[in-house]
């Protein structure tokens, strides 16, 4: 029967995996259909459920297209279940039970409140394919949902699967549809089934390959390219539609590149910053800055340690928590290291390199000391994850937010240091110590406060980067040479530098990247900053006049 | 009015520095050879393959000193010209493997044939030979030293911006390297050397030549910067480093000066790669990594900056150190105790351990030999401030 | 310290200064930078030589533990031959020079009768010459790209038909893929496993054009434009997958990266060969619900010595969250190997040792045995797992038996004639072609 | 105003209509001056003048916007480096005393002389009977014989000035620009400094900046006033002092 089907619409070595995939979709949609029409049986419908208990993956299959196809009620919370792998199963007792999203716990088939789990119920398993043809089930049982979010997934499921046998379904929802959205995604799918449709004509198949044209993305792309034979007519329309897609794709890589490349650019930004503080307007060279960024990483993990353990429901607001928190504790010791170190090296920048560096060590090996030498988990808050489509580029929300913390935590810096009383004594000791300090500032003090600053600002940058990185001893030491380089490009003693001088490489890498391979484009930015600074000995906004050079 | 070059070069502590040098080069290979197994005053292979590496850490310090310590210019990047000439005998090491190899090739060295190459890349050319070899340890460091140097010295960048894109060099060539498209082997590096000269490398008598052959390297190293920091030009480059723009209104070209002892000063790192890597039997980007750079000029730190004698000090010292926490109960501490050392050094010790030596020493000494190391030591501090301009 | 010692040799007679200096020099050289070796004689010292500083110390730290622990176990048991085990714990460094001076260390000076450790293979080519010259043991634990047989070193991780092929005769068979993004870090062991599996692929009919290959450097951090290349790469059409032999510190932002731009296991699975339970413990899995791993260990497996093994060894820890992994395994086999082959010979001498290792067989924790072939190299079983939300995985796939590792890859050119075998050619590289050895011979 | 015509005056130092501005801030504003050969000129004007840009503008340290800058009648100046122009003969004493701390007096001296410069010429020097007479005459010349061997660092303020003008006379150029010789010294020492440059001024063209009246004064030689990065009068020190706008500049109205 299959070899019957295969004659059609699928020729070719190709594609007929994708087919048997297919037909195995179709088949359970065929059986849930003509089911549909068929008063259900009580037996097969338990004997199928206890199936989920014999924990085969091929057994499981077997099962959601039996419950798919038994018009049962309880078939799509099973399968919902199944999905969420809320459902579980007693291999003794052949039981199978839905663990509700309440919490409340119902024998499968029955729908009986259970108690408790049996003590070696486990949950039923679930692999990649599995879990496509279960979302396939669901797209089939959930067209018609009043929730119209399940209605969009199921469009955009049948899009992907493209049953042909669900084409009527679709049609009638397409019809009843209010929302636009959801209706575009409605006419998408239909379209694709009828350019997968092998007795469609060929006007339908055009009209159809225009609608996918329209949809213009990725997916769009990777089914008209996958369409295999077709009417000629059909075949050259879809070529000019790749073709089109292509061309309009090319176009938004480059406006993706660039929302990389301001995205690099904000992540070496947020770790240069505090350097711009320290090494550009107090002159330390701080080789420890990076174990900044590394303790302020590790203090959100504390922070999302103890609301795992015993506040879960903050943990959205885990890292408002950790902002405030990592700046002081960064800073704290960041003050710790001027008073104790730092301060007993001004004038000699390059012993403090050296110190500083000894210190990172002793940093680096205190936390794998008291927190392993092993990454540690930090999540994302629901609120950080994921993505949104802007025209045909995915951008992350994590990355989205970490390019206007970055920004805020730039203007709020430049802020403090043009109005508040502690930035314009910071500003007056950085150009005449000597002078300020005859005018009653308190220039040790000062000191301490703006290398505190500058390490809380690493403390909070490491607080984003943790959203993005690996949270281990090691990660202050991958962002240290990139800063001191973001920092000299830009021009040391200039913030607006330190701006302009990460975005400019984060979106030389980015733009490099694709043509030159990730280490081939690294490479060349080295060479490119150390041709630049030939250039401009004094980077890209160098102060000038003679205060620099006293 | 002066004497020659040679006699200036060698003060009270010079010769003595080099009497001792020597008598470590000598005695060491002969108590290993000689001296029966177990015998108090017996020196074990191991540790003259250990001490072997001291002595070319050493070369690589007093490199580093000749240009910080004399001539003010911290390059955070001198690692990248003791890999490259490390990797120069690494690559005569590898042509001499022949047919020895794995795979047997008598051409491509093994991670070629690993990786399907079926040419040797021209750059590999000559290098079975082993005056080709020895030419390019020189010559390579040499010359991306002098491309560097001339490009940045004309540019006249300075202090920290110098520093830090020696870094981005350095930084720019462990990538590189790393790639294995590149060439050299990748991430895995050189190894599995067989012999150098027709003698096996793993031998005992080997070793010992290699130990005897880093001590005369060193001393020779050691004269050279002695030569030139007791000649003229050695007064010229404390000015360049003291007060570059004088030293340029007095009609020096500060460049040229700059050029030729950033250069020299990479030629020697070359040489003590070259050394190292037959003692050490790998080379591997992991060498030009900016925090070996870094360590290096610690060591400098250490002994004493401006101190030639201290640099040399300074690397034996931080390195036997090394070795000493490494094992043992104290392993996982080592790395407090070595992070502790450089905080202490730089806050107690500013000048070092010779240069606090000598500003102790000299009051003491009834003459008022002007021993530069010392005067220059002294002058550390100032320096340093000078640098920060 | 020196300068003042100079200056007093200065005033001496030359003879004098010459005899001092011989002593002060000998003196100085000849004892040792270490504490004294006690050497006693009712001991056996295993030389452990992991990295606990540095970059690899994130990996290798837990398997000096596990050697610790290992000994530990042996030793309430009596130990080997009636003696104690002792180890002896060496930090080189992450640093690969380093790596060679510590094996020679302990070798000479420990008088150590085994080593387990190295993790980088560059560790291990760095103390291989080491290793042959004072011929000793070295059990080396993780997977590796192979392409190596020696006399003293003793393959206890996967070699790349143990891991990679399997993986992707999985991903062919059960997923369909058509379509390959090989995706690694940029040194020896992903550019030698994408070879060799670019070349299986090929083999088994996949165009050039179904085949991307991308290399990162170490430790990269920003994932975007391979992640958005990988999605592109993926919807052409046909079921892609990558394969991924991105290494460590990489890992973490990579998966971050394809959870959050939406890649989703069903879309285009990732199988690793390089992510443990020990790398996902610094992830949130959860939106890498069904992404792949291929091991010859995982925690999640349900066998009597596997869930013995876990509750010692996290009771040995004082961790009960501590997690297991694959070269854990292989060095509690490996070490098994060991003890067995010494107490067969009643001898620590590496020479009778190394002879009597081949055909050694030891339990794995998956509830086969494993056993030491004339390559030096084991039998073990392949698992693929997927991820599941608790940072474990879940075995969807297992080898029917256990696969023997080759040491010469069968894919690669180079390498296809060549076999190990110690026990009756007593060579590591015999072409099977000319029937000598010497590799591919001229 | 091409080459010839300068020739023609035969101006040691000839600068003509030299604009300079750092972001915006005219430091020099079409500046011309001339200075013959043999010639001693005093410089005067206050703070922000124009002064030390001048000195730098000759010196090569920092290149003019636009203008002529000639020396000897011929050489461009704006097109050479400090080196090039040290080299030609034109010595500069810098506002806050520079010498080599860490060196000798001697050695400072020593490295001052006019003499091979190259890299080659200074790691093979011997040193020679010539070269140690015209240190320990100069030693003389700036009374610090007695000094020779201490360290330029542990000098008294003045001694430096001192220092710095004996290096300039071992470097025998044929111009000196002189900034603030006087600055923190006592009056003896002006009196000296004073003599000192008289003395100079006998072999050598000076161009000397200084704030000190009455050093000006002592000095007896043309004055120029400097005021917004150009000239405001010229003439004796008598004629500039009595000059209504130069009061005026000077006492702020």
């Amino acid at each position: 029967m299959l070899a019957a089907f295969s004659s059609h619409s699928c020729r070719g070595p190709d594609v007929f995996a994708n087919c048997i995939d297919r037909f195995r979709a179709l088949f359970l949609s065929i059986l849930l259909l003509s089911c549909l029409a068929v008063p259900a049986l009580a037996g097969p419908f338990e004997d199928s459920v206890a199936k989920f208990a014999n924990d085969e993956f091929s057994d499981t299959e077997a099962a959601v297209g039996e419950i798919a196809a038994s018009g049962n009620a309880l078939a799509s919370p099973i399968i919902s279940a199944l999905q969420d792998g809320r459902l579980s199963a007693d291999p003794d007792s052949k039981k199978v039970f839905i663990t509700q999203t309440d919490g409340k716990i119902v024998d499968a088939t029955t729908g009986a409140a259970v108690d408790k789990l049996p003590d070696n119920a486990a949950a039923v398993r679930l692999n990649n394919r599995l879990r496509r043809t279960v979302e396939a089930a669901l797209g089939g049982l959930t067209l018609l949902s009043p929730d119209p979010a399940k209605r969009l997934a199921a469009a955009q499921s049948v899009f992907k699967s493209h049953e042909e046998n669900l084409l009527p379904t679709v049609e009638s929802a397409l019809a009843k549809e209010s929302v636009k959205s959801i209706k575009q995604a409605f006419a998408e799918a239909r379209a694709a089934i009828i350019l997968f449709k092998s007795d469609a004509s060929d006007s339908d198949k055009l009209d159809a390959v225009a609608v996918v044209k329209a949809r213009g993305d990725q997916e769009a792309l990777a089914l008209l390219t996958g369409l295999g034979d077709q009417p000629a007519l059909v075949t050259k329309a879809a070529a000019s539609a790749v073709s089109s897609i292509q061309s309009n794709l090319a176009m938004w890589s480059m406006v993706q590149n660039a929302w990389y490349g301001l995205s690099l650019g904000s992540v070496l930004l947020l770790a240069a910053i505090g350097l711009a503080i320290t090494f550009g307007v107090m002159g330390v060279i701080n080789m420890a800055h990076g174990e900044m960024v590394m303790l302020g990483a590790y203090t959100t993990f504390v922070v999302q340690e103890v609301i795992r353990t015993r506040y879960p429901a903050l943990f959205d607001y885990s890292l408002l928590i950790a902002v405030p928190l990592a700046f002081l504790v960064a800073g704290f010791i960041g003050v710790l290291i001027e008073r104790t170190i730092i301060r007993f090296l001004y004038g000699r920048p390059l012993e403090t390199l050296l110190a500083t560096w000894g210190l990172s060590l002793v940093l680096q090996q205190a936390v794998r000391t008291a927190f392993g030498p092993t990454n540690r988990e930090v999540g994302n808050p629901s609120w950080m994850s994921g993505a949104f489509e802007l025209g045909q580029i995915t951008i992350t929300y994590n990355r989205l937010w970490i390019l206007c913390f970055t920004l805020a935590v730039f203007a709020i810096l430049l802020a403090m240091l043009r109005y508040t009383a502690l930035g314009l004594e910071m500003r007056a000791v950085t150009q005449n110590r000597r002078m300020a300090a005859s005018m009653g500032i308190a220039t040790s003090r000062v000191d301490a406060l703006t290398f505190g600053l500058g390490s809380g600002i690493a403390g909070i940058a490491g607080v984003a980067l943790s959203q993005i990185d690996n949270v281990s001893p090691n990660l202050g030491q991958s962002y240290i040479i990139d800063s001191f380089m973001v920092v000299v490009f830009g021009g040391v003693g200039n913030l607006w530098g330190t701006l302009v001088g990460a975005f400019t490489l984060g979106i030389a890498n980015k733009f490099l990247e694709p043509v030159a391979g990730a280490v081939l484009g690294k490479i060349a930015i080295l060479v490119l900053i150390i041709l630049f600074i030939q250039k401009r000995p004094r980077g890209l906004f160098a102060l000038k006049g003679r205060a620099v050079e006293a | 009015m002066t004497p020659h070059i040679l006699t200036r070069s060698l003060d009270r502590a010079a010769t003595a520095f080099v009497l001792l040098v020597a008598a470590v080069g000598v005695l060491i290979p002969l108590s290993n050879l000689l001296l029966p197994q177990g015998s108090m005053f017996q020196v074990p292979t191991y540790l003259v393959a250990l001490w072997g590496k001291y002595v070319c850490y050493a070369i690589l310090a007093l490199s580093i000193d000749l240009i910080w310590g004399y001539c003010g210019i911290l390059s955070l990047g001198h690692g990248a010209f003791f890999a490259l000439g490390g990797y120069a005998m690494g690559m005569y090491l590898m042509r001499q493997i022949g047919s020895r190899g794995v795979y047997g090739n008598p051409i491509l060295p093994d991670f070629m044939v690993f990786l399907n190459w079926d040419k040797l890349p021209w750059y590999w050319y000559g290098f079975d030979k082993f005056w080709f070899a020895a030419l390019m340890v020189l010559l390579v460091p040499g010359l991306l030293a002098f491309c560097f140097g001339w490009l940045a010295f004309r540019s006249r960048v300075t202090g920290v911006y110098l520093s830090i894109i020696t870094q981005a060099m350095t930084y720019a060539l462990l990538l590189a390297f790393f790639r294995n498209d590149f060439g050299f082997g990748g991430n895995n590096g050189l190894t599995d050397f067989k012999d150098i000269l027709g003698f096996n490398v793993q031998a005992e008598g080997t070793r010992a030549a290699l130990f005897l052959l880093s001590c005369l390297a060193l001393i020779i190293a050691f004269l050279i910067c002695r030569a030139i920091v007791s000649s003229k030009l050695g007064k010229v480059l404390i000015a360049v480093r003291d007060a570059e723009s004088r030293t340029r209104f007095l009609g020096y070209r500060v460049e040229s000066y700059k050029l030729f002892v950033f250069t020299l000063s990479a030629c020697m790192a070359g040489v003590a790669g070259a050394l190292y890597v037959p003692q050490v039997g790998i080379i591997n980007p992991s060498e030009f990594a900016p925090a070996n750079s870094i360590e290096a000029v610690i060591w400098v730190a250490v002994g004493g900056r401006g101190t030639l004698i201290g640099a040399a000090l300074g690397a034996v010292v931080v390195n036997y150190a090394k070795t000493f926490f490494t094992s043992g109960p104290l392993a996982p501490y080592w790395l407090f105790m070595l992070g502790a050392l450089f905080i202490l050094v730089t806050l107690l010790l500013p000048k070092g351990i010779v240069g606090t030596f000598n500003s102790w020493w000299e009051p003491r000494r009834s003459t008022g030999i002007a021993a530069d190391e010392a005067s220059a030591a002294r002058e550390d501090g100032i320096s340093a401030a000078k640098m920060a301009e | 310290m020196l300068t003042q010692l100079t200056h007093g040799i200065a005033t001496m007679t030359r003879r004098r200064a010459l005899a001092a200096t011989a002593g002060l020099v000998l003196g100085l050289a000849a004892s040792s930078p270490f504490a004294p070796a006690q050497a006693a004689d009712d001991t056996i010292k295993v030389g452990i030589l992991h990295s606990l500083s540095g970059t690899m110390a994130i990996s290798e730290t837990t398997l000096k533990d596990t050697i610790l622990f290992l000994i530990d176990e042996q030793n309430k048991k009596g130990g080997v031959l009636g003696k104690k085990l002792e180890p002896v714990v060496v930090d080189p460094a992450s640093n690969w020079p380093l790596f060679a001076e510590k094996a020679r260390e302990l070798i000479t000076k420990d008088k150590v009768a085994v080593v387990f450790g190295c993790w980088t293979s560059v560790s291990r080519k760095s103390v291989l010459p080491v290793f042959k010259e004072l011929n000793n043991i070295l059990f080396y634990p993780v997977q590796y790209e192979g392409e190596e047989s020696e006399r003293n070193v003793f393959y206890t991780g996967a070699a790349p038909n143990q891991q990679a092929i399997p993986a992707v005769d999985y991903l062919m068979k059960e997923e369909k893929v058509k379509r390959w993004v090989l995706a690694g870090t940029d040194y020896v062991y992903p550019r030698t496993t994408n070879k060799i599996l670019e070349a299986y692929l090929k083999s088994k009919g996949v165009a050039q054009d179904d085949i991307m290959i991308n290399y990162t450097p170490f430790g990269h951090s920003d994932w975007q434009t391979i992640v958005a290349d990988i999605k592109k790469f993926g919807s052409a059409g046909k079921k892609t997958a990558v394969v991924s032999t991105i290494n460590g510190d990489a890992n973490v932002p990579f998966y971050k990266e394809l959870g959050n731009q939406g890649i989703k296991a069903t879309d285009i699975p990732v199988v690793a060969f390089s992510v443990g339970e020990e790398e996902l413990a610094g992830i949130d899995t959860k939106p890498l619900l069904g992404h792949l791993a291929a091991w010859n260990y995982f925690e999640s497996i349900k066998t009597p010595a596997n869930e013995k093994f876990i509750k010692e060894w996290q009771a040995y820890t004082k961790n009960p969250k501590r997690v297991t992994n694959d070269p854990m395994e292989a060095h509690y086999i490996g070490f098994n190997m060991w003890v067995k082959a010494v107490e067969k010979v009643k001898s620590t001498d590496p020479d009778k040792v190394i002879d009597a290792l081949p055909g050694i067989e030891a339990p794995n924790l998956t509830g086969g045995t494993s056993k030491m072939l004339p390559n030096h190299h084991i039998t073990k079983p392949v698992f693929i797992g997927e991820i599941k939300g608790n940072g474990q995985f879940d075995v969807v796939w297992k080898t029917p038996g256990l696969v023997a590792g080759d040491a010469w890859s069968k894919e690669l050119e180079g390498s296809k004639d060549l076999i190990g075998d110690w026990v009756g050619k007593k060579c590591g590289n015999y072409n099977t072609k000319t029937n000598k050895c010497g590799g591919q011979g001229s | 105003m091409n080459v010839m015509d300068t020739r023609a005056t035969s101006a040691m130092l000839y600068l003509d209509g030299v604009h300079v501005s750092f972001d915006g801030f005219h430091a020099i504003n079409n500046l011309s001056l001339t200075l013959a050969p043999g010639e001693m000129r005093a410089i005067i004007g206050p703070n922000g003048a124009g002064k030390t840009t001048m000195m730098d503008i000759i010196t090569g340290k920092t290149k003019p916007d636009e203008g002529t800058v000639l020396f000897d009648g011929t050489v461009d100046l704006t097109r050479l480096d400090e080196t090039r122009i040290a080299e030609l003969g034109i010595g500069r004493k810098f506002q806050k005393p520079t010498v080599f701390e860490s060196q000798t007096v001697q050695d400072n001296l020593l490295l001052a002389l006019n003499v091979d410069h190259s890299v080659r010429g200074t790691l093979f020097w011997r040193g020679s009977k010539a070269e140690s007479e015209r240190i320990d005459k100069v030693l003389e010349t700036i009374r610090l014989t007695d000094a020779r061997n201490r360290l330029a660092g542990s000098l008294s303020h003045g001694q430096k000035q001192w220092l710095e003008i004996g290096m300039l006379l071992a470097q025998d150029p044929k111009v000196l620009l002189v900034d603030e010789p006087v600055a923190g010294m006592t009056d003896v020492e002006t009196h000296l400094t004073a003599e000192l440059l008289k003395e100079i001024n006998r072999n050598h063209t000076i161009m000397v900046v200084e704030h000190d009246m009455t050093f000006v004064r002592e000095l007896g030689v043309k004055v120029t006033c400097l005021h917004e990065g150009s000239v405001l009068a010229e003439g004796s020190i008598d004629q500039v002092s009595s000059n209504e706008r130069v009061v005026e500049v000077y006492l702020g109205r």
